[in-house]
């Protein structure tokens, strides 16, 4: 074996920058004027929101605003998808339910989003998050899988009867059937999959940027599929169109499948710099004429909140 | 409003900070060394893991004001001059690292380890010492060899190694 | 003509930034931790340099770095170079000059570059500049292009004797001599041309940035050609193989030809951040790890310093 | 330092600047408000004009803290609402611009001329009032054409423009 023939190790050129820290992660990302966004979300798994009260919120040191999902749902931003379509084994269409990215009438798990607080420094809007006043309506939940289709369980989705979106089969039925009949022998078996929970080392985080002068928005977030990203936030969620949409995803610190997704605090942040500075709410908050720079820096919310064996 | 008189890597600084202020975020937004991570903010992944006066600390547990006066080393401030650190050297030799998000923690970790317990490292006492810093590409299996390797290493350049901190 | 028909006025897209304040010229641009540059400037039209001292004015406040011409030698950064190649009528190549960055041994122009300061802020860089202390040894200065290749007439480069960098020659001379041997009355007449001095209303100005992690740099600039800019300060002066260097024209303030040119100051700026972030010189300096990023505000030096018709 | 409490575009601001700072560098750097260009630092060519307590200012003759307690005007803050102003929307149906360095300081400086002179200007007017505005790309004429129409229709809009300041 060569030093530079078949089977030399070869050494990564990107190495070099991730063992001096020299990387770019997107949480190393900063904007001249960005604000920072904190999150309030939802201690239960399943609530009605009867009221969300922002005003004491408002009026903390350094918030620039906070936003809810009437907010959201007035400004015509559309719900995050599920790319996946599945058609049950009758041939009708899967029952996905509604998934704004900021909860309007219900929460639905643990940490769903409630509203949004900006803010000139994290700790701002973190304190200024602990001012928001929510009244939930706590609704009886289900959190063992086995038990969301039994007879009286709480109904998460209107759309979705029984807790049910699709009921899912492969194969040839009469033949396996006809196997099973046949055989000498049949061991019955319950088989339960691990539940799988990607966990990369780099949590969550988004900075999105809105230029008015060419009305176009930028998104540096952790992806492993900014494209799709483009795509989906372009066409499907009605932010921007495309051409007036750019994704960026710098280094990405893990991602294991979980980075493939489009994340709710992904849209809010770039609505957030678009739609509010529009309505004028953002456009001259404390830096002056760039707070329409929002940075998300880290959330480890949406691995496993509401899976009851995850911490 | 706090200042905090701290030297990193070398150069001091007099920064003014609120004193809820973590050290981390500091190093991270005030200086602007984003080598330092933050991953998980508990205190358990270790990728923030930095030396304050020669010791490994978690940065992101440890707030700004109580290093006032400290010498700080970070990840960006490890090898000295335009080179690598050996400990560097052997993470990119052996792979130890993937995505790169833990693995300046794990390289200021390991620099640690072999300050306080020598250059000659067997695997379970890497494994034992590593276990403040987790990884979640690797399996581990190539960076303890690289912490080996590395702590080896350290041996013949060991004064260049320290006289950075 | 209708409305959107052949010889309808089409309206310009890019003005909608530009008459609301949302363009984005070269000096509106803002990176985290960048520092400010300014220049030290000959106030001779030709003089040698005897001595740059920069000892005081490293100790003023919010100094990062004073660095001069034999710095720039020492990294072995190359010259200007001149993208028309002309030869005289005798076939011989053109005899430029060296045109460093930062002058070393001599001043050829009243606004020469002499030292560069970067500090905290643009203030504290000029302040700075006034203790750069230089000494010329002044010579004897031609201003008039007419008189540089009387006999006598101060030499300002070795290597073009007479100040004669080409002596060119278009057309047939044979036949045109017949020409005007056999014409019935010929009319003689000096033609002077107009000097052109294109003064565009936006400033020369220039960021560079280096990003140590990918050994790369960047330069935003006032092009009007930025993929020749990175062509030449990559392959003619050296700084970057071209896969490691990024030249970006934001909005342009007018050129009118004169931002074709690659400029010292734009080579010196990329300069003060690879090659003295790698000399530990900034990269560690008022901003933490990410001083490594050099602003050029502005100048107006370039446009007719040299020239006695324009202020 | 000293700290300048100004208004601008409607908004209240507490900025700490040091004694020499221009009024320009407070809105292009303090608060990011780039659309106010520099354009000779020679209080010559306008491309810096915003307007101070209703009236056109060269922001680069002009020391921060001598606006401290103003009320001031940006080309960013002209328009109310999300529209353009008459003036604005003047400038572009005539095409008076072109690489749009001047633009902020003219149309800044053609708003406080109608304020002064009126809704109708004649040429000459228009021409001798713009002496402190320098452009190298049109040759004036179209600008002269936009500033004119531009003072005609703010006399619908005008209290809408007013309002704004």
């Amino acid at each position: 074996m060569s030093a530079t023939g078949i089977g030399a190790a070869v050494r990564r050129k990107e190495d070099q920058r991730f063992i001096t820290g020299t990387g770019n992660y997107t949480s190393d990302i900063s904007r001249p004027g960005e604000v920072r966004a904190y999150f309030v979300r939802s201690p239960h798994a399943h609530a009605t929101i009867k009221k969300v009260d922002t005003k004491a919120a408002e009026k903390m040191p350094g918030v620039v605003a906070v936003l809810t999902g009437a907010d959201l749902a007035g400004d015509k931003i559309g719900g995050l998808i599920c790319g996946w379509a599945v058609s049950s084994k009758d041939g009708s269409p899967m029952k996905a339910g509604a998934h704004p990215a900021i909860a309007v009438d219900k929460v639905r798990c643990v940490g769903d989003q409630v509203a949004l607080v900006l803010a000139e420094t994290l700790g701002q809007a973190r304190d200024a998050a602990e001012k928001v006043k929510v009244e939930y309506g706590v609704l009886p939940s289900v959190v063992d899988p086995a038990k969301t289709q039994a007879s009286g369980a709480p109904q998460i989705h209107d759309v979705a009867p029984n807790n049910t979106i699709y009921d899912w089969h492969l194969g040839d039925k009469a033949a396996t059937d006809a196997a099973f009949a046949s055989a000498k022998h049949v061991t019955k078996l319950d088989i339960v999959n691990n539940r799988l929970v990607p966990n990369a080392m780099e949590p969550r985080a988004a900075i999105a940027e809105y230029d008015q002068g060419n009305d176009s928005l930028t998104l540096w977030n952790t992806s492993q599929n900014p494209h799709v990203a483009r795509l989906v936030i372009s066409a499907f969620i009605g932010m921007a169109p495309e051409h007036k949409l750019r994704v960026i995803a710098p280094d990405v610190g893990g991602g294991f499948g979980s980075k493939i997704f489009i994340y709710p605090e992904e849209v809010v942040a770039l609505w957030a710099c678009a739609a509010r500075e529009a309505a004028g709410e953002m456009g001259l908050g404390p830096f002056g004429g760039l707070s329409h720079r929002c940075a998300w820096p880290r959330s480890r919310h949406a691995c496993g909140a509401c899976d009851r064996r995850q911490p | 409003m706090a200042t905090v008189n701290i030297t990193v890597n070398g150069k001091s600084h007099s920064v003014d900070v609120s004193p809820e202020t973590l050290l981390v975020e500091l190093i991270r937004e005030k200086l602007r060394l984003t080598g330092t991570h933050v991953g998980c903010d508990t205190s358990q992944c270790g990728a923030c893991v930095v030396h304050v006066d020669s010791a490994a600390v978690k940065s992101c547990t440890m707030l700004a004001v109580s290093a006032d006066g400290a010498k700080v080393t970070t990840i960006e401030g490890l090898a000295s001059g335009a080179g690598l650190h050996p400990m560097q050297a052997a993470f990119r030799e052996h792979h130890g690292l993937q995505c790169g998000f833990c693995t300046p923690g794990m390289i200021m970790s390991a620099v640690d380890m072999v300050n306080r317990k020598g250059n000659e490292l067997d695997e379970r006492t890497i494994r034992e010492e590593l276990e403040g810093n987790i990884c979640r590409c690797t399996g581990y299996h190539n960076i303890v060899k690289a912490v080996g390797a590395g702590a080896r290493a350290m041996k013949g350049g060991g004064k260049t190694a320290r006289a950075a901190e």
